[in-house]
């Protein structure tokens, strides 16, 4: 192993030191019928022969750089700046843990509240964590943290909203007394005001809507939070937070909880992570939120400092009394959002979500043009949009992966009823030429 | 001046018309999104956001960087967390393009070799565990401890029987053990430790009945004992029906040496961010997949990879699933990085690692014994915990001897933990460290506790070399200040009291 | 402790029998080097190399960087090295594996997209320096220098006429000027600088006749100023027969202002590691590109890189050309960098460099002036110098104030050059920092002249906050040590002298 | 210009801070027909669109790690240490200058310290300098040096040294009143002894000799140093230090000054740089060393502590009577090769010499049993060797580069007489699999 350094002479000198004859004495406590169990695994490989694997592993992918990809639907492929990786590439930031220690942690715990700070911003909500595992699962929390506030049973949830979000909602509440209500989508894919008035009752904890939504438009929210507050319900809203730099902010909305995924904010789609949970409340319940929190103090000497605070809600100090069970969290991609939304700045993040906007209406519209598929015109959209296809997708697919283009998500294996349909995503890393190229391949479908 | 002391916040360097990233001019669509957008829908204003020039934000993210501690920087032997070396490989491994490019709904055949690395992934860690399936979802260990639970409460749901309300923990038990077991509502029983720091068996029996759910079990425990009656006691939960957890943190060890399959646990998780070497990343992401004994396979989230003829695929989800506890597949960097690990370790390279985590440990604990009082008797496994009690005369406690370490230029151990221990320092130097590093470590709590002894004052002010000294957290959670924009409303309050 | 003061080698970290990196232990060809080569071809022992862990060699030298100051740490105004931000695009860039990984001697058609980023460089260079062609061969600014003198030779040579002997510089030229000049055999002869700071015609005039092969200027000079009478500089030495030779080094505050090919200049050298921005590395590597008028391209060093049909290729050598400078193709992975800065600035970009740089430049001796003597009158273009004679009196050097900014967190500007001004310090802020930057150098300039004022010996025996306070360079001079193997012998010599 | 941070506002209060009305005030000392070039550049990009462009260009070549390269001839492919990479991207290290202020270089001073250390060790010789720009150029200073130092007029060289090398030292040597000769090799690449002894006469200064030389093989070199210094003159070693852990350093065979390419430390091809010159002589030659050196001292509080010394040789203290005029070396490159040394360690630097001379031997023995090529079994080599070829070898050159091979480095072009001759190289980064493949490939011509 090339990671130890104890030689065999030091071994020998510190099991002495310890007074044992042998490794063995050690580890007497451990069962004997247990030791040695026979593990088969492969042989140790040196480091270039890892080098090696990994690439030849690599090159058995083909990944979003080779192809030509309009896939989205959760995990976006978007420019990161350079400076983005290298902050976080610093050793000092990846080596390090949760800011137990603040006097040896003021870069992390700086960062942190910095990236609360922009959260809060963004989201146009007041208290930020320090991160969540992911949208899902923050999601999920925000969920939790409506039926307890509230003390309701119930919790209303969106069917526009990213499947893989819903289906990790009902895992967390599955075998509680909690229940998880769907509210219906119309033609164009938006939310029903109807149904949720109608379904707005008494059992109500949370309503959660997703904007832009799962089909890429962005929901017109007008008038809801008023509806679902007088009920003495949370409002739980979602979405790629890249999109608030130019659509209402869940702040705006009246939301109560702003938690989903962060990934479009300088992280890389890696298969799928890690990513990002952001999770950014009102005041109100700011004792209620999961996770870690930074805070700005002063120290001995009346400096200002910055320190993990509220800490009586967490595990480590409240135990089954917690709020939450969350210890690590995703720092590192805090950071990286961090250092993202620095870069960008104030004109940065509205301009990307001009250009993702952009980008995606040009090529709605490209594509409404074609004889063999048909693009709603009604819903105002972000970076995101539906298409129906005349022809079986599964077709289509076929042919544009051969031409080295991934045409982006179906939604029958989401929605049964959607079939041959499927998301269209385009980013600001298109150019007008692979646009084209796209829209030119269905043509040939 | 090694490091900057503008230690200003980015918003507070911000000065208008200011730009850093510069974004493509050109627009495709022509339309207008002031026009072609209906108004109701626009963001009004977004007026918080720094504006700095991309030089002086590198400068200020890099400075900030070099005010921390780090394991590249620093030995770093705090307790339960594993903090060992992250090698360098693994992160290369996980920032090649062929992996970070990847959409997680590409098709299966254009991602052949990433769901290759999760397939070997996960039957390493069947075969260093003992258990027979894993999935790859969960985040970190908490996470997994959560997944745990809900497939706790799905096995005995789908058995009928008797409802089966508690989960027992041990009072020695890390926090999340508790909290995820509450979370998701079961009533936390917790287990009396023995005099030497074991599950208290006669107490453990006390609670075993039809309504137990599952044990959950760290092993080594946070006093870093193995548990000698693990046998006994899988067999005892087991004899009334309920299932055992193992919480994988401290299973470093083991590696090669014993598996929590073979003592009789049903369902684990692993800390790739500790045993498997994945960095911590200043807090996260780490990732804890859990594995599980044949009986419970059906109940894993889905979807699970699965080797076909044509390569590798995504299984389709059993009926049975407890459904999936994530978005896509897991954190899937952290994983590419403990298969770079696993294939480094190899097979010889497992009782390497576990038997120079336990030899470090016990060199430490042995020459820190005389002049500290050792919470266990006996050897330890990969850590050990002091009691500093008897420095209360002094009015010194172990957080301030944790403070103190800084200026000698080590991290603090875990301090105040497991609370079963009065004033526990806990300490895991892990098997990456040289035994120089660990006799300057012990050279410096000897010296430490000869500063208690003639200059308590210094301990109890301690650390003086670092950019701040003692951040008051009361103060911190009386009034808490969460973001700038908290900042601002404390200041103009500041100035309305004042005028 | 944020910074390790474990300070030893790495040769005394040491210990036998460690390792980090391991290698494949398969053979092929069943050969075995004790048997199978000769003896007397063997090397017999190689026992000085240290042997350390992995974590050991990675927390060493993370440690070691931190001992350092750097543009991405710290404001670095070290004059005439034009240490702006080094973009971090740039290093993203040159380290794609598709440039990395590229061998020298490739076929074109395999390397057609470096090949365009070679030939686009050299666009770019051309447009901008107003010459005809370059070669990217040379390795640094000196390098380009001497390649310089190669082509004044080669072109006189070519002419036949009066053997030219003479390369004249200016008194304040950079030492690498007259260097080149002398190392290549020429006699070098120094140009008096006028009471304004440029070259003294009269004094110019003076030297000219038929055996003067060059003239070698920087514009603007070290001292930063434009040399007004450049345009009867060229046409003096131009009648003469000699050429002109335009140091490079400066060309940052003429972006898109002025080019040294309108000037008059046959022969110049290009810094990219200074206003091209790619990083200094330490003290390299750097990348000196030359650029020649019409009349001396024949002469350059091959290959170039040309345009065909075919897309891009290497020309073939010129039969007058000096032939090459270098190994392979030059720096290539510092000219990917300044590939990417060059589309980074753009047409648009190119003015607004030079005009910061300018303007940042002459703020601060604005605002210094009052406290410190300015060598020059006027205005300055990218840098200036100031002269700290008058504190002669307290004994306090211009070397003294640079060690107590270090105290400030600022790097020190050059010292003690150029050498016509006494007690110099050379102040160049470039245009990548932020106003707010200046101004706290500014105040820590004029809180230096209140502690000479009040505590001179302060500032003499500054820095106080860094790792060491200056190292004896006269002792190390003296008995130089410069390899662990001469340590090791001075420790048994003193061994002896005990003994 | 996004590293830019003066403001309009910013701009307009300096102006008057500085006092002038105008920035054109500011450089009124340019003449008016000097400014404001016409300059033909296009626009500027945003950071995405750089890195779409370099992504575009960069799949316009073929790596090396596209193909199966057996090319060498200088340049060499080798496995790189993942934690060298990251050592050398440490931002102190990238963005910092020569470290002429050595409160604020410790860390610079020290690996330049170490990496002095290093190179004598391996090259078994007395001093190191910090670097050179690369072979070619540390050679032809190192003739410069025993021109000087003898005083006499003339270099010998072996035309088995590497072409680039022999071509750049007579670059610097043209023109001057110093001479170049060659010195031939015989049927087996090897230099000639005879020869070697007839042209060693008063004129000659110094003798360059190349170990492995340009055709791969290790020259044997016993006695030579002896008649060389026996007339006085210097003997100068170039070759790949990598070999040096297998085979004879320099200094074991009594050379007076190693000059040559460090590439093989840990430093990628790039295309032909930034490599790394090393420098190392005899004490007898410390202060004829160019450019600079790093040197241990104490400080004024009598810590030890290390800075630049013996700069009365330097450009910058001595002008135009300095031994050199080197300023900026390639000092990062060197710190890659301190870092790759230190990973590699005692052990690993001669395995890695092992491990190529076995890949080489392999492959060696594997063509000499193919029809169509042959090779001389007699020279002993390291990673590298001589094969010539029955048939054209742009045909065969052709015909693997269709299948993803790059065959070799053709010497016909170095040496006309060397008719379908080309040099294959394997190092350590070849797997067998590779290496059958070349050679079923090969048979297949
Ligand atoms: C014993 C133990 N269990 C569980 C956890 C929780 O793991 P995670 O932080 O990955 O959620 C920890 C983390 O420190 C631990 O030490
Ligand atoms: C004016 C001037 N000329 C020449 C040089 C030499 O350039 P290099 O260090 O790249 O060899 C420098 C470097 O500092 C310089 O400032």
């Amino acid at each position: 192993m090339p990671y130890l350094s104890l030689t065999e002479e030091e071994k020998k000198a510190m099991l002495g030191s310890v007074g044992v004859r042998s490794f063995d004495e050690l580890i007497s406590d451990i069962p004997v019928s247990l030791r040695d169990p026979k593990i088969d695994l492969p042989s140790s490989l040196s480091e270039p022969e890892v080098q090696a694997l990994i690439s030849k592993l690599g090159r058995k992918n083909t990944s979003t750089k080779d192809a030509l990809s309009f896939l989205g639907a959760g995990s976006y492929e978007h420019f990161i700046p350079a400076a983005a990786i290298e902050i976080v590439g610093r050793q000092e930031f990846l080596t390090a843990y949760t800011p137990y220690q603040p006097e040896a942690s003021q870069g992390t715990l700086q960062a942190i509240y910095e990236y609360q700070s922009l959260m809060t911003e963004l989201t146009g909500l007041d208290v930020s964590n320090a991160s969540h595992y992911d949208g899902a699962t923050s999601l999920a929390e925000a969920a939790l943290v409506a039926l307890k506030t509230t003390d309701c049973a119930k919790i209303l949830v969106a069917r526009s909203l990213h499947p893989h979000y819903r289906e990790t909602i009902r895992t967390y509440l599955a075998g509680t007394p909690y229940k998880v209500e769907d509210l219906g989508f119309d033609a164009h894919g938006n939310f029903n005001l109807e149904e949720l008035v109608k379904k707005l009752d008494a059992s109500v904890a949370g309503v959660i809507f997703q904007t832009p939504n799962f089909f890429g438009n962005i929901e017109n929210l007008e008038g809801v939070s008023e509806r679902i507050h007088a009920n003495g319900s949370l409002m739980i809203l979602t979405g790629d937070p890249l999109s608030f730099g130019l659509f209402k902010s869940p702040g705006e909305w009246g939301a109560d909880i702003a938690a989903g995924e962060g990934q479009s904010l300088g992280l890389s789609m890696s298969f799928g992570g890690p990513y990002l949970g952001y999770f950014v409340t009102s005041q109100a319940l700011m004792r209620r939120i999961p996770g870690r929190l930074a805070g700005l103090t002063q120290d001995a000497d009346g400096k200002r400092a910055f320190c993990l605070t509220l800490q009586a809600r967490e595990q480590h100090i409240r135990r089954e009394r917690a709020g939450s069970n969350i210890c690590s969290n995703q720092a590192l991609c805090a950071l990286a959002a961090c250092a993202y939304m620095t870069l960008l700045g104030k004109k940065g993040i509205r301009e990307i979500a001009e250009i993702n906007w952009d980008r995606a209406s040009y090529l709605k519209s490209q594509i409404s043009s074609l004889k063999n598929f048909e693009v709603d015109p009604t819903p105002t959209i972000f970076n995101e949009f539906r298409v129906k296809s005349k022809k079986p997708f599964a077709r289509i697919e076929e042919k544009l992966m051969a031409q080295g283009i991934f045409p982006g998500v179906s939604l029958e294996s989401f929605y049964p009823e959607l079939k041959d349909q499927f998301l269209v995503c385009a980013t600001e890393t298109k150019s007008k030429e692979d646009l084209d190229r796209f829209v030119e391949a269905l043509a040939q479908c | 001046m090694l490091i900057s002391q503008d230690d200003r916040l980015s918003f507070e360097k911000s000065k208008p018309g200011r730009r850093a990233v510069r974004l493509p001019k050109a627009r495709f669509s022509g339309a207008d999104p002031l026009k072609d957008i209906p108004k109701g829908l626009l963001r009004q204003t977004l007026i918080g956001f720094p504006e700095m020039s991309e030089p002086d934000i590198v400068r200020h993210f890099i400075n900030l960087s070099r005010k921390n501690f780090s394991v590249d920087t620093h030995f770093y032997p705090l307790g339960s967390c594993t903090m060992k070396y992250n090698p360098k490989v693994n992160e290369w491994a996980a920032r090649q393009e062929k992996f970070t490019a990847l959409h997680p709904l590409q098709t299966e055949a254009t991602a052949q070799g990433m769901l290759q690395i999760l397939w070997e992934l996960e039957e390493g860690l069947k075969e260093i565990s003992g258990m027979d399936r894993f999935t790859l979802q969960p985040a970190a260990g908490a996470h997994g401890e959560l997944t745990g639970m809900m497939l706790v409460r799905a096995y005995h749901a789908s058995r009928g029987g008797p409802t089966r309300t508690k989960v027992l923990v041990p009072d020695s038990s890390h926090g999340t053990n508790p909290a995820s077991a509450a979370l998701f509502g079961y009533h936390v029983v917790e287990i009396k430790s023995n005099a030497q720091g074991g599950v208290d068996l006669e107490d453990l029996k006390q609670h075993l009945d039809e309504h137990v759910a599952c044990l959950m079990l760290t092993n080594p425990n946070t006093l870093g004992l193995f548990e000698k009656n693990i046998l006994e006691i899988t067999k005892l939960v087991h004899q009334c029906g309920g299932l055992l957890y193992y919480d994988g943190a401290n299973l470093n060890p083991l590696l090669g040496i014993a598996r929590p399959g073979d003592m009789g646990f049903d369902i684990i998780h692993i800390n790739l961010h500790k045993t498997f070497s994945t960095p911590h990343g200043g807090g996260g992401p780490g990732s804890g997949p859990v594995g599980v004994k044949k009986h419970l396979i059906p109940f894993l989230p889905g979807p699970l990879v699965e080797q076909t003829k044509k390569g590798y695929g995504w299984a389709s989800q059993s009926a049975k699933s407890i459904g999936r506890v994530k978005l896509f597949h897991g954190n899937v960097g952290v994983m590419i990085r403990a298969f770079a690990y696993l294939k480094t370790l190899g097979k010889e390279g497992l009782r390497k690692v576990s038997e120079a985590a336990i030899l470090n440990a016990n060199y430490m604990k042995e020459m820190l014994k005389d002049t500290f009082k050792v919470a266990t008797s006996g050897p330890c496994m990969h850590e050990f915990v002091l009691s500093l009690k008897s420095f209360s005369t002094q009015g010194v406690h172990a957080g301030d001897v944790g403070k103190r370490l800084l200026d000698y230029g080590f991290h603090a151990p875990t301090v105040h933990f497991p609370m079963v221990v009065p004033e526990a320092l806990m300490i895991e130097p892990t098997e990456t460290e040289a035994r120089e590093t660990l006799d300057l470590f012990i050279a410096a709590m000897k010296e430490i506790a000869l500063e208690i002894a003639t200059d308590p004052e210094k301990v109890k002010n301690a650390p003086y070399t670092l950019p701040v000294r003692r951040p008051n957290d009361v103060l911190a959670a009386r009034k808490p200040i969460l973001s700038y924009r908290d900042q601002l409303r404390e200041k103009l309050l500041a100035a309305e009291i004042a005028a």
